[in-house]
């Protein structure tokens, strides 16, 4: 094993951002054939660092050696010339195009010098495919493939630019625990035929399950790379976050009292006229929280829009605290007694340029005493967002701060405050910890069980299975649009992975 | 888009052209005024469009050189017939120019809302009718030169069909159509004159379009009462006979050219401009014509033969010498209405509102 | 390849405060050092040239209060596409705005004879905001219930609507005195007092400070004005804070609409008492540079069209004083525009002049 | 019968068309990788001067100088799209006020206008202009005679234009490319395209073109120099964009199409038709308007294939 060749070696990288250091004198090798885990939390300088081995950054200082021989990747085509493939979390994928067009992208057969060859394209694009292992169809457009034939793709175009260095940024983020596990055996393929692969997550067991050595990233530094036989998940939570973590939430026993969020019959149709929820009911009690679990896009956003008034249900109801809101604008439906806390912060949750407090008064603005008669008092709305940034422990501003300039887990915690604020019967929380460090996680943890034991109803809709299991009183599984299966805390991942792969439909409960 | 206040660095601006201008103030001692007076010129186009400006320009021109140092002469140019035309003369006025000419048709209620304003301004409008104390109207016989210009070219057309690019719908033009046709159906009995109207004084997109669609509908002959040589390049390129106005521009078309009626504003401008600077300025309607040498033709081009070139000169001596009329009974309109009887001549008031066509002309008075 | 120097933007830490102070002044530096050239080869002074241009104006209580003229319009349609892009909405379209309330001021102008004054200004300056909101509405309807952008379509109306306008007085709305394309003079009762004796300076200033002061309250102390701007900011949050973003956008459009609208009609009232096609210099279009200028603020709109009002009074005295040519002005004016734009984002982001970090050679190349 | 209504017509939509064809090109080219250009009317008049000073100045015969004009045309709208590039790429500044802001500078009363005056361009007609040629003497053949045998070199150049863009885009490595650049220019960056280098090449083809569909003006249809002689016609380019579908073959039909509406009126007029002529000028930006409703209304809301990131920035280094 010691024998390999380092293909990749950083050395010393240090990347600052405005106002923030993104990487710190960190330092990594890859040998041949390995997959080497990057395990981090959010912003402790993953992604900076691989964008670095990228091209898209350039590295204040520190230098890069690949295959022993020092390079200066000043753009992507120079990291694709020297080997590197990456497959971004966020798919690098343009909808409109085929699945061929994509790959090729760049570095097209050309016939004459400049006429593309499709023909030709389309027979090396099948040719990998199949060497790798990779089933897509060449000619289908993007636009029409699933998530994980999309990743595939993404694969591909790295293997088609003969990378032998790949980085996988968070590739099982969007994937079902079935698809996650036929990208491991790619993966190992991969392995097989000579290629490196540095795996990039955060999530420890996946980390365990396919790597060979794990470094650990915290705040832009380097803490430790290890081999990862040996290791153990709360080793490597101590190592990614400084100290001892409660992987389990500690929460009573809950006591349901009547229903405050109703649902019968709900169906939704999108955009593109698709059913994405279809008859789907269920309730949640007074101090309860319900957990939605399944894989993203099926149904989930498209539920909560219905719930919160966003978007009209093509049939069925929806009864918050006795209340039929079905079909109500969104404002009559908060103003009912649904709290929402939206699975995009940034863009639906916040005005990143207005003040925290101006955030705040976002929904209640038209009422004493943020207002009277149309017309604002920015006092009075200073004044609460200093009261609510105390009571939530929001750290890095004042009412007056741009919520743009907050970290992540104290804009969430300017959501929180708000929705809560407003003491709604119903909160809907969606994603409520995506993108958090520990910390904040547990904040926000701990913040929705005490509202639950406030007595109101809390609807969790999370992709986080962990999360989903931890959390809830009870677990609702949704695919393709339907709630397929209701199951108690105690159950097992396997059970409700396979629950979320349509697996099985009858009900548990 | 930016969406970040920039109030204060405006203020700042503010400020800072505050400051500046109290230092300039302190310095800006005007110079105290001497003997030559200041005349000024409006234009609608550009004073080089070749064409209604230019020849304007050139009356400005002479007066400058007749005059040299006792007169400073200043134009605007570009100048749109609308509201800008009063901030025009506002500016004019406090420049401190005595006499103001105003050279298009639009001018003409602000020229007259402006004398009122400035009554020891003397304001001069080319082709108006408005008149007051201080406000003259001026503009010359065209429609003798311009039925000189249609003998030439109802000599030129074989098929008999001759199109005519005209501006707007308005008295003047129509009197100048009338005109074009009535000679041209001297040395063409029976002539047809198809009009296309391109709305616009200056415009040499539409007057080309005009012209390419008179060809297209028949015409081996163009002629115009619009400003620009446009029709003219478009007639050099098919080889047909082109009748211009306003301006010698047969460099534009130097095959196709036969000739154009023009005006002479020079010594009308030179005498008013004097009469200003010496204090006998009086209002008045000025109607120049060929006797005067305010209008006459531009030179003929190689296509008007010496049959037509002596045509020509004897109706220009008949009409100089008041024996023969363009305008003379009978005349009848497009209907064959007879409107003027035999014998009978227009006055200049029915000439000056006429608002019907001479039979023999395709088109409608009405544009 | 390795030896290039890149230039490339960094995002600053923080908004550049100093860069906001000097926004102003530093633009009109820089303009001014860019232009210089146009400046020298139209034969003038640069200093004089810029102290006529922009400082004169300043200096005498004639062309002070012309500049106030000037700026009237760009008042309006700086604060409506102000208004406008705050809310996130992209009205392109003042200048057809501007056009169409200008036609309906007319129409209402032209039919309140009899009616009291207050009465007949009221009804002029409401017809205007009507016909510049009717003018809004279609593109803002396929914006909110179509998602058709809203940039090409108002953008597109623009010439339309002066097809319009011209249409008009080409047709039905023809002079019947003059048979000139301009309308009817409206009625003596509906036209805009004059607020200063000997000035043209009219109602419509103030009409338009007050709808400025209102804009500016409505959005920093209201709550539809948080909504506006909460909307402009990000759309998605404000749905999902239950803000009926469609029925905002509607609502800011009209609005803007309507703004655009009235300055047709003061245009109309108080300044040219008919309708005609030059009756916008693009005034929609330089209220885009107003608001722009103005970082979209209220204040900022009014600092902006008072200095670009003083620049086309200053450009008026430079062509008169100096001889420089009539486009120096909107060469300046463009320029200016330029560089605000580009300074605007430095603002954000600041240039770095350097080599990529690394050191190592580029793979590939000597391999 | 070639005087017949139907081909006349037919011919002026060929011959006012190629303006318009000129300058949408060069907006599809724009455009198609990701930056909407709202300056081409300026873009067109700066290229007219130029061009038209080129053909005034430079010694030689026509053979020579008619070309070397275009050029400079070319140049000339390239380096007015240079400011535009740089503000809207380089500075990321805001694509639509910077467009707008091009056209006021460069535009009908700003520096063509002052190119123009300075060099004393109105008054004379071009020494050289582009006449119709009879293009394999085929001239007099009946309709397609003067429609398309009677046209100029610029006409028929034209064609070529469309043919080449529209193989570029669609069958070339450049022109995948650039389809990617202004569908998602982040995927486009991270397979290693130059999205910058894109934009600024294909901005400046796009003046290019723009500048030579003004040279049309100055050197073939009126070819004499009048301030904003274009009229226009740079708007309507972007209407035709729009209107073609970004699609090259799409702009010729669309080009001739609104070329022959400019001069159906005055064609009619002449035939004793009187028709409001502003009914005909009005029509490419209200069809341009119904298109865009009636394409977002159909089913299934059909993308027009507009480029996805369309007057979107691209920044890559910002957190």
């Amino acid at each position: 094993m010691s024998e390999r060749p380092v293909v990749l070696e950083m050395s010393h990288i240090r990347k600052e951002f405005p106002g923030v250091l993104a990487n710190d004198d960190v330092s990594l090798d890859l040998l041949e054939g390995e997959v080497h885990a990057l395990l981090g939390e959010n912003g402790a300088g993953k992604s900076t660092l691989m964008n670095i081995l990228y091209g898209l950054y350039h590295p204040d200082e520190g230098e890069i050696r690949i295959n022993g021989k020092q390079v200066r990747l000043g753009s992507p085509r120079a990291a694709i010339d020297a080997g590197v493939g990456m497959v971004h979390q966020h798919f690098m994928l343009i909808p409109v195009m085929t699945v061929t067009e994509n790959i090729v992208l760049a570095s097209e057969p050309v016939r004459d010098g400049v006429f593309l060859d499709y023909a030709t394209a389309e027979e090396q694009v099948r040719e990998i495919s199949e060497r790798f292992g990779l089933a897509v169809d060449p000619r289908a457009k993007i636009a029409n493939i699933t998530v994980g034939q999309q990743q595939r793709v993404e694969i591909l175009k790295a293997l088609y630019r003969n990378a032998d260095i790949l980085v996988l940024d968070e590739p099982t983020a969007v994937l079902t625990p079935q698809e996650a596990r036929e990208l491991f055996d790619i993966v190992r393929s991969l392995t097989a035929q000579g290629k490196s692969i540095i795996f990039i997550s955060h999530k420890l067991n996946e980390v365990l399950e396919i790597a060979e050595r794990i470094s650990v990233l915290r705040r832009g530094r380097l803490v430790q790379t290890l081999p990862a036989a040996g290791a153990t998940e709360s080793s490597l939570a101590r190592l990614m976050v400084g100290r001892d973590v409660l992987l389990r939430v500690e929460k009573g026993h809950s006591t349901p009292a009547a229903p405050l969020l109703e649902v019968n019959g709900l169906t939704v149709i999108d955009d593109r006229g698709i059913d994405k929820v279809r008859d789907v009911s269920f309730q949640v009690r007074a101090g309860e929280i319900v957990g939605i679990a399944g894989v993203d896009g099926n149904g989930q956003t498209e539920l909560i829009d219905a719930l919160t008034g966003l978007r009209k249900a093509a049939a069925g109801s929806v009864t918050v605290a006795g209340t039929d809101v079905s079909g109500a604008s969104p404002r009559a439906v908060l103003d009912t007694g649904l709290g929402h806390v939206p699975e995009d912060r940034q863009r639906r949750g916040l005005v990143l340029e207005f003040s925290i407090a101006e955030n705040i008064a976002l929904h209640d603005y038209r009422r004493p005493p943020a207002s009277k008669h149309g017309w604002l008092f920015p006092a009075r709305l200073v004044e609460r967002a200093q009261r609510l940034i105390d009571a939530f422990d929001v750290r890095g501003g004042g009412p007056r701060t741009r919520a743009g300039a907050l970290s992540g887990g104290n804009q969430q915690k300017v959501i929180l405050a708000r929705e809560i604020e407003r003491n709604p019967k119903a909160l809907v929380a969606a994603q409520p910890t995506r993108g958090l460090d520990v910390g904040a996680i547990e904040f926000v943890h701990r913040r929705l069980v005490e509202e639950r034991d406030e007595g109101r109803a809390i609807l969790l809709v999370s992709l986080e299975l962990e999360e989903v299991l931890s959390l809830s009183d009870r677990i609702l599984v949704m695919y393709e649009g339907r709630i397929v299966g209701e199951f108690p805390p105690t159950a097992g991942e396997e059970e409700l992975g396979i629950a979320m792969t349509g697996g099985r439909r009858e009900a548990a409960a | 888009m930016s969406r970040r206040r920039l109030g204060p660095g405006i203020a700042f601006v503010v400020l800072a052209l505050a400051a500046l201008a109290i230092v300039a103030t302190s310095s800006a001692a005007r110079q105290a005024k001497t003997a030559p007076i200041k005349a000024a010129w409006i234009y609608v186009g550009p004073h080089n469009d070749g064409g209604w400006s230019q020849a304007h320009d050139r009356g400005r021109l002479y007066v400058q050189k007749k005059l040299g140092a006792n007169v400073i002469t200043t134009f605007k140019e570009n100048v749109p017939e609308g509201p800008q035309v009063a901030q025009v003369i506002d500016s004019l006025v406090r420049d401190g120019n005595k006499i103001i000419f105003a050279t298009s048709f639009g001018f003409q209620d602000a020229m007259a809302a402006a004398a009122k304003k400035y009554p020891d301004v003397y304001f001069e409008q080319a082709t108006g009718f408005k008149t007051s104390k201080n406000l003259a109207e001026y503009f010359g016989a065209g429609e003798d030169s311009i039925y000189l210009s249609g003998i030439a070219a109802g000599a030129a057309t074989k098929n008999g069909v001759i199109g005519y690019v005209v501006p707007f719908p308005i008295p003047e033009v129509i009197r100048h159509a009338n005109a074009f046709a009535l000679g041209a159906q001297l040395t063409r009995p029976g002539a047809k004159i198809k009009l296309v109207w391109t709305k616009s004084w200056f415009d040499p997109a539409k007057e080309k379009k005009a012209a390419e669609s008179l060809v297209a509908a028949g015409a081996d002959v163009i002629g115009q009462n619009v400003d620009s040589p446009a029709a003219g390049q478009y007639a050099q390129s098919k080889g047909i006979p082109w009748v211009g106005y306003d301006n010698n521009a047969r460099k534009f078309a130097p095959t196709s050219w036969l000739t154009a009626a023009v005006y002479d504003w020079g010594p009308y401008y030179l005498k008013r401009v004097k009469a200003a600077a010496n204090g006998t300025w009086k209002t008045g309607s000025y109607y120049g014509n060929m006797a005067d040498g305010f209008t006459g033709l531009a030179p003929y081009g190689p296509k008007v033969s010496a049959k037509t070139k002596a045509l020509i000169a004897k109706k220009k001596a008949e009409i100089v010498s008041g024996t023969f009329y363009e305008f003379q009974g009978p005349l009848y309109d497009q209907s064959g209405k007879l409107r003027v009887p035999k014998g009978k001549r227009m006055t200049l008031p029915q000439i000056l509102s006429m608002n019907w066509l001479v039979k023999g002309i395709e088109g409608s008075p009405k544009g | 390849m390795s030896g290039v120097i890149r230039i490339r933007l960094e995002q600053r830490p923080a908004p550049a405060r100093w860069l906001g102070l000097a926004v102003g002044p530093l633009t009109i530096v820089v303009t001014f050092v860019l232009t210089l050239g146009f400046v020298f080869a139209a034969g003038a002074n640069p200093l004089t040239a810029y102290r006529t241009f922009i400082v004169e104006p300043l200096t005498s209580r004639f062309t002070l209060l012309e500049v106030l003229v000037s700026a009237t319009p760009l008042l309006f349609t700086g604060a409506a596409v102000a208004i406008a892009f705050r809310a996130g909405y992209w009205n392109i379209g003042a200048e057809g705005q501007l056009l169409v309330g200008a036609i309906a001021a007319t129409w209402a102008g032209t039919h309140v004879g009899g009616a009291p004054r207050v009465v007949a200004i009221a009804a002029v300056a409401g017809a205007g905001a009507v016909g510049g909101a009717v003018w809004a509405l279609a593109p803002a309807l396929m914006r909110v219930h179509l998602s058709i952008d809203e940039v090409v379509t108002t953008l597109l109306l623009n010439p339309v609507a002066l097809l319009l306008v011209t249409g008009l007085l080409n047709g039905p709305w023809r002079n019947p005195e003059t048979h000139f394309p301009e309308s009817k003079r409206i009625s003596s009762n509906a036209q805009f007092p004059q607020i200063l004796p000997d000035s043209r300076l009219h109602l419509g200033f103030v009409i338009a400070l007050v709808i400025v002061g209102i804009l500016w309250f409505v959005l920093g102390r209201t709550a539809t004005g948080l909504r506006l701007r909460a909307s402009g900011l990000s759309p998605e949050a404000a749905r999902f804070a239950g803000i009926g973003v469609g029925r905002l956008l509607l609502g800011t459009a009209l609005t803007s609409g309507a703004i655009a609208g009235i300055a047709g009609a003061s245009e109309v009232a108080g300044i040219n008492y008919q309708l005609t096609d030059g009756i916008s210099s693009g005034f929609g279009y330089t209220g885009i540079v107003v608001a722009t200028l103005g970082g979209l603020s209220m204040l900022g709109v009014v600092v902006a069209s008072l200095f670009l009002g003083d620049l086309v009074v200053g450009a008026d005295s430079a062509g008169l004083e100096l001889g420089v040519p009539s486009q120096l002005a909107d060469i300046v004016k463009g320029a200016l525009l330029l560089v605000v734009i580009a300074l605007l984002v430095l603002r954000r982001y600041r240039l770095s002049f350097r080599r990529p970090a690394g050191g190592g050679v580029e793979p590939g190349s000597s391999a | 019968m070639n005087n017949s209504i139907v081909v006349v017509v037919l011919a002026s939509a060929v011959a006012y068309g190629t303006p318009l064809l000129y300058a949408a090109l060069g907006e599809l080219l724009a455009e198609r990788s990701g930056v909407l250009n709202l300056g081409v009317e300026g873009m067109m008049l700066v290229g007219a001067v130029m061009g038209f000073l080129a053909v005034q100045r430079v010694g030689g015969p026509a053979g020579l100088v008619l070309p070397v004009a275009i050029g400079v045309a070319a140049l000339a709208g390239a380096a007015a799209a240079l400011i535009l590039a740089f503000l809207v790429i380089t500075l990321r500044a805001n694509q639509i006020v910077s467009g707008l802001a091009l056209t006021i500078f460069a535009g009908a009363a700003g520096l063509s206008s002052y190119i123009g005056n300075d060099f004393n361009l109105a008054d004379n007609p071009a020494r050289y202009s582009f006449g119709p040629v009879n293009l394999f003497g085929l001239q007099d053949l009946p309709v397609l005679g003067p429609v398309v045998f009677g046209q100029s070199w610029l006409v028929y150049a034209s064609w070529l234009c469309v043919v080449a863009v529209g193989f570029y885009l669609a069958r070339t490595r450049p022109g995948l490319n650039v389809r990617a650049v202004g569908e998602s220019p982040a995927a486009a960056d991270a397979m290693g395209i130059a999205v910058t280098k894109y934009r600024y090449l294909h901005t400046l083809a796009g003046g290019a073109f723009a500048g030579v569909g003004g040279a049309c003006f100055s050197l073939a249809l009126t070819p004499q120099w009048v301030d904003g002689l274009t009229a226009g016609a740079g708007w309507i380019a972007i209407a035709l964009v729009i209107f073609a579908f970004w699609r090259a073959d799409l702009c010729l039909v669309g080009a001739y199409v609104f070329g022959a509406f400019s001069a159906l009126p005055f064609t009619l007029q002449a035939r004793g038709v009187t028709i409001t002529p502003q009914l005909f000028q009005a029509l490419p930006y209200v069809m341009t308007i119904v298109v865009l409703v009636l394409v977002s209304s159909g089913i299934g809301k059909r993308r027009l294939g507009a480029p996805g990131s369309l007057g979107i920035p691209y920044v890559r280094e910002e957190r």
